[in-house]
């Protein structure tokens, strides 16, 4: 039922997109049809999944790379599922609101089914490959998603710049895959992690691997796409940069982690770099006054986390991510939404530009209180438990634990602080920004149904915080899942213990960072750093198209005597440096052979260094003549009386043709700077020369084997039917060739005759004789 | 079995024929032009099946057995690029009617076209090194004819690029010829991979390095393939499609052959091979990245993606040259599809250049459709052919070791995405065109033209699906290469 | 092979490379077919140093190879039909443009003159 | 018959050897071409008498060679020579008067 | 001479080339030269005639001269005179026919000492190349000669009429 | 005895050849190389006296006439464009 279902997302997709026009916002409905029927088949399967019977499909692709069709959900997988199809369903639900009858509508909705589709199957796979197909395919939609609003230049750039970056890292992680794959003999994940490869080779490939995980979920050095990326629409935000893709990078960080922290640098590595991102994204999430900005970073910051607890592979940090994850997606995408409807009805999202918000938004602020609460970990809602069991695994684990969790405490007293932060801006905007005069009051509310999804799910975070038993079993099974070991009860009381405490003194010192959030502003416009994210970002962008520039105008000159030259030079010397470099002289061969080659030769020679260096066409163009008169002689004198005829022939019609060209031109070669140099092309001409005399005295000189053509002399008359055994070799056994050269000339003189046409014959058939007068007229002098 | 051989060269010079033939009727040389080439794909696949099932086939032209004579031989690689080539033609060539232009004024186009055709299939087919030096030579006159159609003053410059390069291409194959013959006696590449065998190595790596250069200027591998971009662009849509479908690949196809042929294992030239594509991807890419120009864009990816196939020559392993016969299969398709699409937003817009178009997804949406799929295809992104390709290849690449070269082509994709999006952001997405040329795209012709490159669209669709029992093919063509006894025996002693 | 005519077919190629590398449409052509000339002796020689013309009735030992003859025979032909080709391209590009010269690729130009300030150009579109 | 014959084909070449001396040394185009007309197509004629004679069969294309060498040697240098002549730039040195010249300058020929 | 004559002509030069005188190359040969007899037929009946005797000759004079001018070669590549004076002399003809103006102005390429530079057909007139002018009635009298002879072997009835009748316009008189 | 002819011939082809290399005019050239093409013919002559065999007949024929079509050619181009 899992491969229907993804199908299913295909499907409904494609025709969603096939029909936008036509089907207008109804394309959601449909499209929102696929995660929501998702969402209740993951429903009924999850009491079995839970008791640890994974629900596994399989079909076949190319089995011979290994990259084959594995699904498999387990209880983690469970989880995920979850927040892709049941979060997803609710953006679907709230985007008919947002979109309106808005003319994208349609692609959007087909975009977002594929792009659930794309998601489930990541959340799901268990092959690497497919794991990366699907990953790959959730940063193509969302490319499309980012870019929907493709007049405008930012949302093309920022969908460029998310799908660089997580493509960049999707194709280390793909290296990174295969090298996996191939030490461990197999792609499918459930059994890679049963019996996990080690070595250097699989160490350099984690790394890599993480590198992929990394740029999906924004870790700093990476995460500048995401905060770009907001200038999409919210359920879009929503639903790709806080629930669900983003998340895919922990996904991946979670499933490997039990198997592989321990191996190489997979623990500093992703410790460091999710505690630099939770840093650095929940401090950056203090300065913007956007308020979706401010979102992005939160996620950031929040990602960061995520993937500290869940990379760390220990049983106790696995569970509280998976509980950190579910948490986050409930209040995160929750927020985006409430930010969306401000957006949408208030057509501003920064928080000075507000207006004051009357009555009928208080069921908004009340959801956007709700969660952002929840995301700063106050009790009693969802956010709490979970960070609370992020503490507790953190204080009861190893050292290297214990330090981590200094830099979780500090990143979430930002958090509680960037969380105050939203709530005052909808509640009491004056308290983050200079309120200016005279604000408009903003009475009407929006629309119940519109609110309604963002509810349903800060109804969750408060449900889910009371009463931790709802989630607790999904939470400690999806954490078996992942790690035999690991296992959980959440609870929203554990009685005063350290993680309490450490929970409390965050709060306080989060309120104390917004309270002196003035001092706070100055101090890190002071520190802020001269080169952003962003600029990183583009620096290398443009290193890029500067280097391809450079390196374009350098091999591409555009200029044919440099295109020979450069074939010519690279022919004789590759091949000639080739054979030098082994076992290839045979041996000095006779200096002269017959006498008649010492004129012919020497006539040959002459002709053709005075041919060189003519200064009149006419007079090359006949010295050219005399060569290949030289060569007619040659022939004659190899006894070759067929050939010497038609080369004669042949080069004498050559230098008919050849004159009747050059009648147009001027007699002498005009004087111009020739595109190479003239010792250039002595060198190069030099090089050929040595080349066809070395080759040709090796070649000659290696025969051992008699020629094929002994048999043709003999058969020549009793098979050919012919005395002239050139002629029977010719018209008989080597007929293909024959018939080929015959092709040659008659295409050759197709593409004259078409040449020579060109341009005389109009498009339209004017009336001839007028044409003709015309012509004649202008004849005339 | 010799009319399944045959078939392919000789059918399409009977329907360049007949079309010279029929003249100026133009909807006679249409219907003989199409039906030449259905017959001659369901030849081909025919010819596929049976060689699959059956193993190498061969025909003694002439009856002259070999190495006396010429052989015609079709192995698996040789029926999967004839296959794929003749089915492109065929929709090359239903677009090229669909399309006001050279086709329709030009009495030459059929029957060149059709000998371009015969050229091709002899370059695959044939057995004898000389002949593949006449097939080649077929495959470039006719594509010189077709390239300077219309003889537009740019055409003909750089047209003249081309011939040039290419008859020096033929001037050093014909030195090629000379040297094997003069150091074996023999033409027939059967009977010379054990003669070759026999000579002294320094000449023996001589003679295949100077093999890889003469294949290597046909397929514009670094630093040979400045010719490519500056003169596909500017030759007539459908030419400059089959073009970068087809010309480039059979000179890959003719290094393929005739290092795993001629040369014994452990004399090639792999090390350098591997070089030579690392390089060949990343300055095609780069100079991907710095036009302006659709057709130059494609033109210049067409180079980047030999580099992929090399790579895969350059692994001399089965995993390796599996993954470079079925990257060829995939590129065929793709380009050629994208060059289609060039054509038609040419059509549509009246210019292929960047600067001039916008917003062309509002204007055509089935054309960002059948531009954005292969594109992506292109670079390699899943689920399309071009990932299942590409992966081969990293796999193939991984599994011998060749870390910087894998590393490397994994790193163009990424550039090559970028210039595709650069093509899409720019052309397709944006605002409104200010001005629209108002060709609209229904007349019953352009349907031709949409309906042509829809279904190369899904015939590459098809290779992603198909990519199991393909890639088992490529597998089987790569074991057929490595181990050449079964080829030679066939050829030798059949 | 002697010395002799393998010297003399690097001459011809040699030349024939010095004017291909030159500007002129004209010139390149000469050295096209001088080239073409190289090749061919060495093709032709490649049967060894020749012999009696290949008749049957002659002393089948004496007679030099057929096959390379044959092979000559037919890259005369082709070179031939190939350089008419170009030739008659040349015509046109002379009717054309009235010049004789390679002209460089203007996109190319384009592309090498936006080189030298790529740096100004936006990142990212 | 073979002295003879070597004879007549030894004398024959001689008189080409000449020709080619005087086209190299003499003074100009006219005068080259004076060389080049006569002596060779005797000399072919009877270099061609004396193949004919050696050999036992094949006669008729030799004679058809010298033939042709009969009717086309003096029609090539009297395209050539016109064309010289009617060509600028071929430095003619006419010392006593050009009866065609006058005739192009449109002044009748004396006759 | 007529169209079989030509034909007859042609086949045998077709069969001289073949060498060969198979069956197969005598029907090729017909084929081929009806086919050119057919097509290039450029041909005005009764302008030549030939008179074998006057053919002889003519043929047997211009061998003559031939020789002798062979000899003026050599013996001027072997010593080297000075400077002669050239010149180019106009010679009108008798208002013979095309073929034997050709005819004649090949000829007298092959003579000693002249060279045809240029004919004009209205009126018929040789403009000679000589290499020595200083006595131009004796280059004239040898074109006159050689064109008598030619006529006499080859001229029609009319043009043979008319030799008598011009030959007293004779050029000394001009 | 041929040998001394056929040697006669080859110097006076290099004579030939002097004189088509040295020009100085294109009518010199042209007559240069319609000697040479002559020459030709009287070394094909030649070398089937030599050797007996009539197989190299057909190509003084040939060389004979085709020589005429290419010097009458190149007349008419300097003719038309000067030398």
């Amino acid at each position: 039922m899992l491969l229907p279902l993804i199908g299913l997302h295909a499907v409904a997709g494609v025709a969603v997109l096939a029909a936008a026009r036509r089907w207008g916002r109804r394309g959601l409905v449909v499209g929102g049809a696929a995660p929501a029927l998702t969402a209740l088949w993951a429903a009924t399967q999850a009491g079995a999944v839970l008791d640890g019977h994974a629900v596994t499909e399989r079909a076949t692709w190319v089995p011979q790379l290994g990259l084959g069709v594995d699904v498999r959900l387990d209880a983690f997988s469970l989880l995920m599922t979850v927040l892709v199809s049941g979060v997803g369903t609710l953006v679907f639900a709230y985007a008919w609101h947002y979109f309106g009858s808005s003319d994208k509508v349609g692609r959007v909705a087909g975009l977002l089914t594929l792009f659930a589709g794309a998601m489930l199957g990541v959340v799901v796979a268990d092959n690497l490959l497919l794991l990366y197909v699907c990953w790959e395919l959730t940063s193509v939609t969302s490319y499309l998603l980012i870019g929907i609003d493709d007049a405008e230049p930012q949302a093309r750039a920022a969908a460029l710049q998310a799908l660089l970056v997580t493509g960049l890292g999707g194709l280390a992680m793909l290296g990174g895959f295969v090298a996996i794959g191939q030490e461990a003999g197999t792609y499918r994940i459930s059994e890679l992690l049963a019996d996990p490869p080690g070595g250097t080779t699989t160490a350099v490939a984690l790394v890599l691997v993480l590198l992929g995980a990394f740029a999906k979920s924004a870790q700093y050095p990476f995460h500048g796409w995401l905060p770009a990326a907001m200038v999409a629409p919210t359920p879009i935000s929503a639903y790709l940069h806080s629930a669900a893709m983003v998340k895919a990078g922990v996904y991946l960080v979670a499933r490997l982690a039990p198997a592989f922290a321990t191996s190489g640098p997979w623990r500093p590595l992703v410790v460091g770099v999710g505690l630099t991102t939770m840093l650095a994204g929940g401090l950056r999430a203090l300065r913007p006054f956007d308020l979706k900005q401010l979102l992005a970073f939160g996620t950031v910051s929040q990602l960061g986390f995520m993937i500290v607890l869940l990379g760390l592979g220990t049983p106790g940090a696995t569970a509280a991510g998976c509980a950190l994850l579910l948490a986050h997606g409930l209040f995160k995408a929750a927020l985006f939404m409430v930010v969306g409807i401000v957006d949408h009805d208030t057509h501003t999202r920064d928080v000075r530009g507000l207006p004051a918000l009357g009555a009928g938004w208080t069921p908004l602020r009340a959801v956007a209180l709700a969660s952002a609460a929840s995301m700063a970990a106050v009790p009693p809602l969802a956010g709490f438990v979970a960070k609370e069991e992020a503490y507790s695994a953190l204080l009861n684990g190893s050292g290297g634990e214990r330090l981590a969790l200094v830099g979780v405490v500090a990143g979430s007293v930002l958090t509680v602080a960037y969380s105050l932060r939203l709530a005052a801006a909808l509640w009491r905007p004056d308290l983050v920004s200079e309120a200016p005069a005279g604000r408009a009051t903003l009475a009407r509310g929006p629309a119940p149904a519109f609110v309604a999804p963002a509810a349903l799910l800060a109804a969750g975070s408060v449900a889910l915080g009371v009463a931790p038993g709802l989630w607790s079993g999904l939470v400690d099974g999806a954490a078996r899942a992942l790690d035999a070991r690991s296992g959980t009860h959440l609870a929203l009381w554990h009685g005063p213990t350290a993680a309490l405490a450490l929970s409390v003194a965050t709060l306080v010192a989060g309120a104390v960072l917004f309270t002196g959030r003035r001092t706070v502003a100055a101090v890190q416009a002071r520190l802020a750093p001269a080169r952003t994210g962003a600029d990183v970002y583009d620096g290398v962008v443009r290193g890029v198209l500067r280097l391809a520039a450079r390196v374009t105008s350098v091999v591409q000159p555009g200029s044919l005597p440099i295109y020979a030259a450069v074939v010519l030079t690279t022919a004789s010397l590759v091949p000639t440096v080739g054979m030098l470099a082994g076992d290839w002289w045979p041996g000095w061969p006779d200096l002269v052979g017959r006498p008649a080659h010492v004129p012919l030769a020497a006539l040959l020679v002459v002709a053709a260094l005075a041919a060189t260096v003519a200064t009149r066409r006419f007079a090359a163009a006949l010295l050219l003549g005399v060569v290949g008169y030289g060569m007619a002689g040659l022939f004659v004198v190899q006894g070759a009386p067929d050939l010497a005829l038609t080369q004669f022939a042949v080069e004498t019609l050559s230098v008919v043709v050849f004159l009747l060209v050059l009648r147009r031109l001027p007699d002498r070669f005009e004087q111009r700077a020739p595109a190479a140099g003239r010792l250039h092309r002595l060198v190069v001409s030099g090089a050929v020369g040595v080349f066809v005399v070395l080759m040709a005295l090796a070649a000659a000189g290696s025969r051992t084997a008699p020629a094929v053509s002994r048999e043709m002399s003999a058969r020549a008359l009793p098979d050919g039917g012919g005395r002239n055994v050139v002629n029977v070799v010719l018209v008989d056994i080597r007929g293909m060739d024959t018939m080929g050269e015959i092709t040659v000339l008659v295409a050759a003189g197709i593409g004259a005759t078409a040449l020579a046409r060109a341009g005389e014959v109009p498009r339209r058939r004017p009336p001839l004789r007028g044409a003709r007068r015309a012509r004649q007229e202008a004849r005339r002098p | 079995m010799s009319a399944l051989l045959g078939g392919p060269v000789l059918l399409p010079l009977l329907g360049a024929a007949l079309s010279v033939g029929v003249g100026r009727w133009r909807n006679a040389q249409r219907l003989v032009g199409v039906t030449t080439l259905v017959v001659d794909a369901v030849a081909s696949i025919a010819l596929l099946h049976r060689v699959d099932r059956h193993g190498v086939a061969s025909v003694q032209a002439g009856g002259w057995e070999a190495p006396v004579g010429i052989t015609l031989v079709a192995d698996r690689l040789a029926a999967i690029m004839l296959v794929v080539a003749v089915l492109v033609l065929l929709a090359v060539l239903v677009y090229a009617i669909g399309q006001p232009g050279a086709e329709e004024q030009h009495v030459g186009f059929h029957p060149v076209y059709l000998i371009l055709a015969a050229g091709i299939g002899a370059a695959f087919l044939t057995g004898d090194l000389f002949n593949l030096f006449v097939a080649f030579e077929v495959m470039l006159m006719a594509s010189y004819a077709l390239i300077t159609l219309g003889g537009r003053p740019d055409q003909v410059r750089s047209g003249m690029t081309y011939v040039v390069i290419s008859l020096l291409a033929s001037t050093l194959f014909l030195l090629a010829l000379a040297f094997v013959y003069s150091a074996t006696g023999t033409l027939n590449m059967a009977d010379l991979t054990t003669k070759i065998a026999a000579l002294p190595g320094g000449l023996r790596s001589g003679l295949a390095l100077l093999l890889v250069v003469v294949f290597g200027i046909k397929a514009a591998i670094f630093p040979l393939f400045s010719w490519l971009p500056d003169s596909y662009p500017t030759a007539p849509t459908p030419v400059t499609a089959v073009f970068a479908g087809l010309l480039t690949k059979v000179g890959v196809y003719a290094l393929l052959r005739s290092q795993t042929l001629l040369f014994p294992p452990g004399t090639r030239p792999g090390t350098l091979l591997l070089v030579v594509a690392a390089l060949t991807m990343v300055v095609g890419v780069l100079g991907a990245i710095a036009q302006n120009d659709i057709k130059r864009i494609l033109s210049f990816h067409i180079v980047s993606q030999i580099g992929y196939m090399v790579m895969g020559i350059g692994l001399f392993t089965v995993a390796g040259l599996a993954g470079a016969v079925i990257y060829i299969v995939h590129h065929i398709v793709v380009k050629t599809t994208l060059f289609l699409v060039a054509g038609l937003v040419e059509q549509r817009t009246g210019t292929a250049h960047l600067d001039e178009l916008t917003g062309l997804r509002r204007l055509e949406p089935v054309l960002a459709v059948l531009f954005i799929l292969p594109a992506l295809s292109l670079a390699g992104l899943p689920p399309f052919s071009g990932f299942v390709a590409k992966l081969a290849l990293v796999e193939a690449g991984l599994d011998a070791g060749a870390v910087v070269v894998v590393g490397v082509s994994l790193a163009v994709s990424l550039l090559t995405l970028l210039s595709m999006t650069k093509i899409w952001a720019n052309a397709f997405w944006g605002p409104d065109p200010s001005h629209d040329t108002g060709r609209t795209m229904t007349a019953p012709r352009q349907a031709l033209m949409v309906g042509a490159t829809a279904s190369l669209v899904v015939l590459s669709l098809a290779v992603a699906v198909a990519a199991g029992p393909l890639y088992g093919l490529s597998e089987r063509a790569a074991r057929d290469l490595v181990d050449t006894s079964a080829y030679v025996h066939e050829v030798l002693a059949p | 092979m002697t010395v002799l005519l393998a010297v003399t077919a690097g001459v011809l190629c040699a030349s024939g490379t010095y004017l291909v590398l030159g500007r002129q449409l004209s010139r390149v052509v000469i050295g096209v077919g001088l080239l073409g000339h190289g090749a061919n002796l060495v093709l032709v020689l490649s049967g060894g140093d020749g012999g009696d013309p290949a008749f049957v009735g002659g002393d089948a030992a004496r007679f030099a190879d057929p096959l390379p003859q044959a092979l000559v025979l037919t890259a005369i032909v082709i070179t031939f039909g190939v350089v008419a080709f170009l030739l008659s391209l040349a015509y046109r590009s002379w009717r054309v443009r009235a010049d004789d010269e390679v002209e460089d690729d203007v996109e190319d130009r384009r592309v090498a003159r936006g080189a030298a300030h790529a740096g100004e150009d936006g990142a990212g579109s | 018959m073979d002295v003879a014959a070597n004879v007549l084909a030894l004398v024959g070449a001689v008189f080409v050897l000449l020709a080619g001396v005087g086209v190299l040394r003499f003074p100009d185009v006219y005068a080259r071409m004076h060389a080049a007309t006569k002596a060779p197509t005797l000399g072919i004629a009877l270099i061609g008498l004396g193949t004919a004679g050696a050999l036992d069969s094949g006669r008729a294309p030799v004679l058809l060679a010298v033939a042709f060498t009969f009717v086309t040697a003096p029609c090539a240098a009297h395209l050539v020579g016109r064309a010289a002549h009617r060509a600028e730039g071929v430095e003619v040195e006419v010392e006593a008067g050009d009866d065609l010249t006058a005739l192009v300058d449109g002044a009748d020929p004396q006759v | 001479m007529t169209q079989v004559v030509r034909t007859a002509m042609l086949v045998g030069i077709w069969l001289a080339l073949w060498s060969d005188l198979s069956t197969a190359n005598l029907l090729s040969g017909l084929a081929v030269a009806v086919a050119v007899v057919v097509l290039f037929d450029t041909w005005r009946p009764g302008t030549v005639v030939v008179r074998p005797w006057h053919a002889l000759r003519f043929g047997l004079h211009v061998a003559v001269r031939l020789v002798g001018a062979s000899l003026v070669v050599a013996r001027t590549v072997i010593t080297p005179r000075d400077r002669i004076r050239t010149g180019i002399v106009a010679v009108p003809l008798l208002g013979c026919s095309d073929a034997l103006t050709t005819l004649v102005a090949d000829a007298i390429s092959l003579t000693p000492g002249t060279l045809t530079i240029e004919v004009r057909r209205e009126p018929p007139t040789l403009f000679v190349h000589a290499l020595d002018v200083r006595d131009v009635d004796q280059v004239r009298a040898d074109v006159r000669r050689l064109e008598v002879l030619a006529v006499r072997a080859f001229g029609s009835r009319e043009a043979l009429a008319g030799l008598a009748v011009d030959d007293t316009r004779s050029w000394r008189g001009a | 005895m041929t040998a001394v002819a056929a040697a006669a011939l080859v110097v006076a082809a290099a004579c030939f050849v002097a004189r088509a290399v040295a020009g100085p005019s294109l009518a010199d050239r042209i007559v240069a190389i319609d000697g040479l093409v002559v020459t030709l013919v009287g070394l094909t002559l030649v070398r089937s006296m030599r050797t007996g065999s009539t197989s190299f007949l057909a190509v003084a024929v040939v060389v004979a006439f085709i020589g005429f079509v290419g010097t009458a050619a190149a007349a008419r181009f300097v003719e038309q464009r000067g030398g």
